[in-house]
C-alpha cells in the first residue's frame, strides 16, 4: 500500500473519531461559519472542539508548514484530507481572511520572525485579520490610496480612512495599505502594515448594504501609532504584495466552489410534466445558464490543472474573476426568475429572513469587490491581448 | 392617433412629476420602511393625490373621476417609478377600478366607483396563488350553498392586501386547475369573518399582502360580473394593470440611467471622470436607446388600452420589454455606481428591489413573452 | 367631400389606369430596382412606361415643388399617394442616390439655378448619381478626409480616392467630399463637389463583398477638373452639408420599412403543432426578437410623430440608426436559426441563388455604413447623455 | 485526467497547426472556390494528411491508424479551423470511421477501416433531410425484399457526398418520423444504380451535396450494424462528430478573435489606433474569455469521449457554447473591421460562412441546449 493510501486510512479513521456529528451538517447561513478570534463566541461547544482538534493537527490550513502552526502536507495529501471531509460533509473548521490573504503574503512576503509571530495564531482562529485596501476615493484604483503613514523614527502615524473593511468591527488586526512615501510616483510609497485594531485612534462604523447586512465597515485612523517592525515585505513595495493578493483574491472569487445546480433548485420549485420543465422558456433559460455556468467551471479545473502543470496563471485570474462572478450575478437573477414573487419575500419564516433576495443582492457586489468587471477586462485587454492604452 | 402625447396628456405629467418630486420621494419610502409604518403608505399622500385626480383617473367625470384613461394612468405610474411612491393607487385606482368598471352591476359602480375616486375606498385583487403569475391556474374553491357562496383557499401576492377595504377573489366555480372557464370574481369586504390577511415584507418595502379564506361566506349580490365567466373580463383589465405597471417599469428605468448618467459625469477614479470611459459610455448609451424604445411600447399599449380594442397583444409586448429594459438598467445602475451602489444610505438598492417586484407582478419577460407568441398565432 | 378625399379618389383612379400589372408585383431582389441614368438597360417596357408616366407628374418624387420636378404634393397628399401605391402593390418607379441624398441637399444649400439644373433630371431618372464620402483612411472619420481640390482659378484639380462609393461603376454622376482649403482645420476647408463620372482623370473599381455582390467601388481621382460653379453651399462648409445628410441617411438606414415577420417566415417553414411552433426554444427567440422589433418600429413611428409636431430630431437619429441596425441585423441570424442549413446554400434554383444567406452577409454592413454602431454611441453618449469626453 | 494537453498532444498540435499554416491556409479554400474545383479539396493535401497520420487518428494501429484519439482529433479539427483547409478528414476520418468502428462487423472494420486511415477511400454519413437536424425525423425508407433492401428517399446536407466511395445512409425499417426506433444503417457504393448526387454550392464553399435515392437495391451485406437499432450508435458517432465540429468551432473562434486583436493593434481612426477606444477593449477582453472557457467545454467532451463513458452531456454542452462563442466571435469580427471586414479580398469573410455551416451541422445551439436539458434531466 502506497503511502498516500495509508495516509488517507489514516486520515478517513481520524475524521470519523474527531468530527463531531453536528459538524458533519450542510452550513445554513453566515452565522454557522467559525470566523475565530478575540471576541468570537462559538455557537455550539461542537464548534469549538472541532476547531481545536483540527488546529491541533495543523489541519485548518493543512499545507502550511509545521512550524507555523500549518499540517506540513503535501498537494496531494491535502487533496486526500480535502476529499475526505467532503465524504462525511464535515465543516471547514475555521475561515478568515487570515487563512485566505494575510497567510498566503506572509509565507511568500515575511521574514522568519513575521511568520511565527503572526502565522500561528491564525491557525489556531485566535486573532481574527480585515483587510484594509478600498477608499472612498480609490476603490477599483488602488493607486490614488490616501491614508497617509508619517516616519516617526520608530513607528509610522497613521491617518486616513478606509472603506469597504470586511467586518473590521469583529476583527482583530488589519493588514493595511498605507502611504509611506509622498514623495514617490502613485505605485511606489505604498508599504503593507499590520497592526492591531485595539490601538488607540482606530474605529469603525458598519454600512448598512442593499442586501440589509452588515459585512463591511468604514475605518479610521487618527494618528494611529504602528511600529515600523510590523511592515511586510519592503518599504514602499506594498503595492506588489497587494497585487499577488489581489490575483490571489480573483482567483477565489471566481471560484465559488459549486452551488446547487440550477436545475435542482428550478425541478424543487415547479416540477416536472412528462419529464420536463413546463415552461419551455425557463427550460431553454436554465440550460443556456447550465452550459455557460459548468463550462466556467471546467475552465476553473483546467486553470488549476495547468497551474499544476507549472504554467503561470498570471492575468488569466483576471478573466477568471470576470467571468465567474458575471455567472454567479446571472445565476441569481435566474433564481429569482424560477421562484417568482417568493424570491422577493425579505422576512418571515418561509423565506428564512429572504435569505434568497438578500443572496441575490449580495451577489452585485460580486463584480465590484476585489477589483471591477471593468478593471479585469482592462487587464485582459492591456495584458493579454497586448491592446495599445 | 400620433404617438405623442397630447398638450393636456404633457400638462398631467408635468403636475404629476412635480407633485411625486415634491410629496413623495424615495426619502418618504425609506421612512415608512424604517419606521416599520403599519399602513405603509402615508394616507396624507393618498388624500392629496385624490384630490389630484389621480385616483379617478380611469373614471368619467359621472363616475366621479377625471377620465384621462390609461394613458393618464400611465402617466401618473412613470412619476410614481421614478419616485418610488407608496400608495394603493395602483391596487385600487387603476386594477380594482377596471374590474369594476368592466365587470359590475349598475349598482356596483355607482357604489364602490366613486368612492374609489375620492380615495375613501381602497379595492384590490386578489388573483394569484404561487410564486408565479397564473389567472387560469386559479384553485381557490368557491361553493354554491342555496343563495350563498362559501370561498376557501389562498392567495398570495396581493397589493394593498391589508389596508384594502375590499378586497376582488378569484375564485374556481367550475372546473380544473389551468381551465380559463369557470372562474368567478367575488367583492370580500375587510373583516369577513374567514378573512385573513398577512402582511408580507418584501424585497421592495411596499404593501404586499398574503390573503387565506377559510369558510367565508357571501351572498350572491358579492358576485362581480358573471358567474363561471370571469376569465375575459379579468384578463382585461389585468392588461390595463400591465400596462401600468410597464409605465412603472420605465419611470424606474428611465430614473436609474438619469442617476447613472449623473454620476458618471461626476465620479472620478484614476484621476478622471468616469463618464469618459468609452465602456461606460457605450453602455449608457445602449441602455438609453432600450428606455427610449421602451417608452414607445408603453404609450403604444396605452393606447391600445384607450382606443378600446383588445390590448392582450400590445400589453404582453410592453410588459416583457419592461421587464427586459428594467432588469437591464437596474444591474447596469448597480454596476456603474460601484461599491456605492451597494450601500443602503444609496437610494439605487431601492429602485432594483422595487423593479423586480414590479417585473414579477402580473406576469414577468417569460410569461409576456410566451403570451405574446400565442396571441401572434404562432 | 374634402380636397383630400377628391385628391385620394382621383389618385385612386389614375394608378388604377396608369400602373402597368407587372408592376404591381412584388420585387425579388436587386434587379428588379429601376435606378435610372444615362446607361440604364430597362428591364421591361413595363417599367420604363411606369417610370415615365409617374415622372410626368412630378411623381417619382411626390413632394419636391414642381418647378423642380416633383409634384408638389403636401405631406397629407404625399402620404395619399404613398397609401395608394401600398393598396395595389404598386412598386416604386425610381430609387436613386439623387432622390435620397443629394435632393434633400439640394433643396437645402442649393442655389435656384442649380435645382433647376441638376433636380429635374433626378426626377426622370435621367441622371444616376453616387456618393463619395469614405476613404480608405477616412471609414468612420470623415474629418481624416485626403482627397484634395486645388484652386485652379476657374475650376478645383482634384486628386484623391473614394471607396465605398455605391454603384459609382453604373453612376453619371457624383457629390462628392474634396479639401479645398488645405490649412483650415479638420472639420473645416471641406467642399461639397458635384461632378460627372465622365469627366477625364475619374475612375472606378468594384469592390467584391462577402455577399459575393459588388454594389460598392473604389473611386479614384487623377487631376480631375472640376468648375467651380459645381460647388454646393458654401466653399470649405461641406462638413455642414455632409452632417444634414448623414442625419437624413440614418433615419432612413434605421428605417427598413415593414420585412414580412419573422413569425410568418417561421411558421411557412416549420408549421405548428397544436398552434404552437414545435421548437419551444427558437418560438422563444423568435418572439423575443419580435417584442423588439416591433418596439423599435413603435419608435420610428413616435420619432416620426414628434417630428410632425415639432420636435427637431436631432442626434435622436443616431439611437435611430444604431437601434434598427442592430435589430435587422438580429433579425436575419434569426432567420437562419429558423431555416437552418437550407439558409446557407448559396447558388442553385432552389435558394433563389442563395438570396437569403446574401441578404444576411449584406446586414452585417447595416452596423457600418452611414457610421458604425460605435460612432453612433458616442454621439448618443456626448449629444444626448451629455458625457464628458 | 488532467484538463491539460499530455506532452503527445502538445506535439500533435505543433505539428498540426504549423502543417495547416504552411500547407492549406484560407487562400487555398478561395482558390478551391474561385476555380469551381469540382472536387473541392486538394488531393495532394489529403494525400498528405494520411502520410500525417491524421486520416487514422481514431484508430487502432491494428486498425492502420495512429490511436490518437478524439482528442487528437480535435487538435487538428482545431488548426483546419483556424486555417479553413478543405478536406475529406471530418466526414470520413472523424464521422464515417466512427460509425464503421462502433457498429461495423469483423469483415467491415478490416475491409473499411485501414482504407479510411490511409486516405485511398472516403466515407461520408447521410443523416438529415431537412434543413434542421433530426436523426429520429428519418423517413428515408428502406424495405425488405427477400434477401435485399430497396432504398427511397431523400437526404440532404452530406458533407463530400460527391467525392466519397461510400455513403452510410441512415434509414427508416420500422416505426414513424420522429421514433428513434426503427432506424438502419446501409453502406452505398459509389456509382450504386439509382444513387443520385448533387454538389450543393453553400456560403462556405465547401464540399456538401443532396443525395437522393431511387429505389437503390442492396444485399443485406450493406447493412451496418444492427437492423432497426441503429440509433444508439449513431448517435454515438455524432457525438464524436459534434466534439471534433466544436474544436473546429474553437479554430475558427480563436482565430477570428486573433486577427480581430492584431487588426485593432494596427489600424488608425480618428487619429488614433482603434485599439485604444476602451469600448473595442472591453469587447475584444470578453470574447477573449468566452473562447478560454470554451477551449475548456471542448477539451472536457474530446476527453469524455476517449475515456469511453457516454459523452452525449458533454457533446452537447460543447456544441451548444461553441455556437453561441462562435457566433459571437463572428459577428463582433466583421463588425470591428469594419467596412474592410465586409470585402471578400480580405479573409473574415471566410470565417463568418463557414461558422454558420459548421454551427448548423449536426444540430446547433437550440437543438443542443434542448438536449443538454433532456439529458440533465429536466
Amino acid at each position: 500500500m502506497s503511502d498516500l493510501d495509508t495516509f488517507r486510512q489514516e486520515t478517513r479513521a481520524w475524521l470519523e473519531d474527531n468530527c463531531p456529528q453536528a459538524m458533519r451538517k450542510p452550513m445554513k447561513g453566515d452565522t454557522d461559519f467559525c470566523w475565530g478570534g478575540r471576541n468570537y463566541v462559538f455557537q455550539s461547544d461542537d464548534q469549538k472542539v472541532w476547531l481545536d482538534r483540527m488546529a491541533a493537527r495543523g489541519w485548518t490550513v493543512p499545507s502550511w508548514p509545521k512550524e507555523y502552526g500549518g499540517g506540513g502536507l503535501s498537494k496531494e495529501e491535502a487533496k486526500i484530507l480535502a476529499a475526505e471531509m467532503r465524504r462525511i460533509g464535515a465543516r471547514p473548521p475555521l475561515l478568515s481572511f487570515g487563512i485566505w490573504m494575510l497567510g498566503p503574503a506572509l509565507l511568500e512576503f515575511g521574514t522568519h520572525e513575521q511568520k511565527l509571530h503572526y502565522l500561528p495564531p491564525i491557525a489556531r482562529g485566535e486573532i481574527r485579520w480585515c483587510q484594509g485596501y478600498s477608499e472612498p476615493n480609490a476603490g477599483s484604483d488602488l493607486a490614488s490610496l490616501a491614508t497617509k503613514g508619517e516616519d516617526k523614527g520608530d513607528h509610522f502615524l497613521v491617518n486616513g480612512q478606509k472603506v469597504w473593511t470586511s467586518y473590521a468591527d469583529q476583527a482583530d488586526w488589519i493588514f493595511c495599505l498605507v502611504r509611506t512615501e509622498p514623495e514617490a510616483s502613485k505605485h511606489e510609497g505604498i508599504s503593507f502594515l499590520l497592526f492591531d485594531m485595539e490601538t488607540e485612534g482606530v474605529s469603525t462604523k458598519p454600512i448598512k448594504l442593499i442586501s440589509g447586512n452588515s459585512p463591511f465597515c468604514e475605518t479610521f485612523f487618527d494618528n494611529v501609532k504602528v511600529p515600523k517592525e510590523n511592515i511586510v515585505g519592503e518599504r514602499g513595495k506594498g503595492w506588489t504584495i497587494a497585487k499577488y493578493l489581489l490575483t490571489h483574491e480573483r482567483a477565489m472569487i471566481g471560484d465559488q466552489g459549486v452551488p446547487t445546480p440550477l436545475n435542482v433548485i428550478a425541478k424543487e420549485k415547479l416540477g416536472l410534466a412528462d419529464g420536463q420543465m413546463e415552461d419551455k422558456a425557463l427550460r431553454t433559460d436554465v440550460a443556456r445558464h447550465e452550459i455557460d455556468a459548468a463550462a466556467f467551471m471546467f475552465t476553473m479545473e483546467r486553470a488549476t490543472d495547468e497551474a499544476k502543470a507549472g504554467a503561470s496563471l498570471g492575468a488569466f485570474s483576471s478573466m477568471l474573476k470576470y467571468a465567474g462572478t458575471e455567472i454567479n450575478k446571472d445565476r441569481h437573477e435566474m433564481i429569482l426568475k424560477v421562484m417568482g414573487s417568493d424570491a422577493l419575500e425579505w422576512e418571515g419564516q418561509f423565506s428564512n429572513n429572504g435569505e434568497v433576495a438578500r443572496h441575490w443582492l449580495r451577489t452585485k457586489a460580486n463584480s465590484i469587490e476585489g477589483g471591477t468587471s471593468e478593471v479585469m477586462l482592462n487587464i485582459i485587454s492591456k495584458r493579454i491581448l497586448n491592446l495599445p492604452s | 392617433m400620433a404617438l405623442v402625447l397630447n398638450e393636456e396628456q404633457q400638462l398631467l405629467k408635468e403636475s404629476a412629476d412635480g407633485f411625486f418630486a415634491e410629496k413623495a420621494p424615495v426619502s418618504q419610502l425609506r421612512k415608512l420602511r424604517d419606521d416599520r409604518d403599519e399602513t405603509g403608505y402615508s394616507k396624507e399622500l393618498w388624500s392629496e393625490m385624490a384630490e389630484m385626480g389621480f385616483a379617478g383617473l380611469l373614471m368619467s367625470e359621472d363616475e366621479g373621476g377625471v377620465d384621462f384613461g390609461a394613458i393618464g394612468a400611465g402617466i401618473v405610474a412613470e412619476s410614481m417609478g421614478k419616485n418610488l411612491s407608496a400608495s394603493p393607487f395602483f391596487a385600487s385606482a387603476i386594477v380594482g377600478a377596471s374590474l369594476i368598471k368592466h365587470a359590475g352591476s349598475t349598482a356596483q359602480k355607482e357604489a364602490i366607483l366613486p368612492a374609489i375616486a375620492s380615495g375613501e375606498v381602497i379595492v384590490t385583487l386578489a388573483v394569484d396563488e404561487t410564486g408565479h403569475h397564473g389567472p387560469a391556474s386559479t384553485t381557490l374553491k368557491a361553493v354554491k350553498s342555496s343563495d350563498s357562496y362559501v370561498l376557501n383557499g389562498m392567495k398570495t401576492f396581493v397589493p394593498d392586501a391589508h389596508v384594502a377595504d375590499k378586497i376582488i377573489v378569484v375564485a374556481r366555480t367550475a372546473g380544473e386547475k389551468g381551465d380559463a372557464e369557470g372562474l368567478s370574481l367575488f367583492i370580500i369586504d375587510k373583516g369577513q369573518s374567514g378573512l385573513i390577511i398577512d402582511q408580507t415584507v418584501m424585497a421592495d418595502s411596499r404593501n404586499w399582502g398574503k390573503v387565506t379564506l377559510e369558510d367565508v361566506i357571501v351572498s350572491e349580490d358579492a358576485v362581480l360580473g358573471t358567474v363561471g365567466e370571469a376569465f375575459p373580463v379579468l384578463d382585461k383589465a389585468l392588461d390595463v394593470g400591465r400596462c401600468v405597471l410597464s409605465a412603472e417599469l420605465l419611470g424606474i428605468s428611465q430614473e436609474v440611467l438619469d442617476r447613472t448618467v449623473q454620476y458618471l459625469q461626476e465620479r472620478k477614479q484614476f484621476g478622471t471622470l468616469i463618464g469618459t470611459f468609452q465602456g461606460l459610455q457605450h453602455r449608457a448609451a445602449h441602455l438609453y436607446s432600450e428606455v427610449e424604445i421602451l417608452r414607445s411600447a408603453v404609450l403604444k399599449a396605452l393606447q391600445a388600452v384607450d382606443a378600446g380594442t383588445n390590448p392582450a397583444w400590445f400589453a404582453s409586448l410592453a410588459k416583457a420589454k419592461a421587464c427586459k429594459v428594467a432588469e437591464l438598467a437596474t444591474n447596469e445602475a448597480i454596476q456603474m455606481h460601484g461599491g456605492i451602489g451597494m450601500t443602503d444610505e444609496f437610494e439605487i438598492g431601492f429602485f432594483i428591489k422595487r423593479a423586480r417586484a414590479v417585473q414579477n407582478l402580473y406576469g414577468g419577460y417569460n410569461y409576456h413573452t410566451d403570451r405574446f407568441a400565442s396571441l401572434s398565432g404562432y
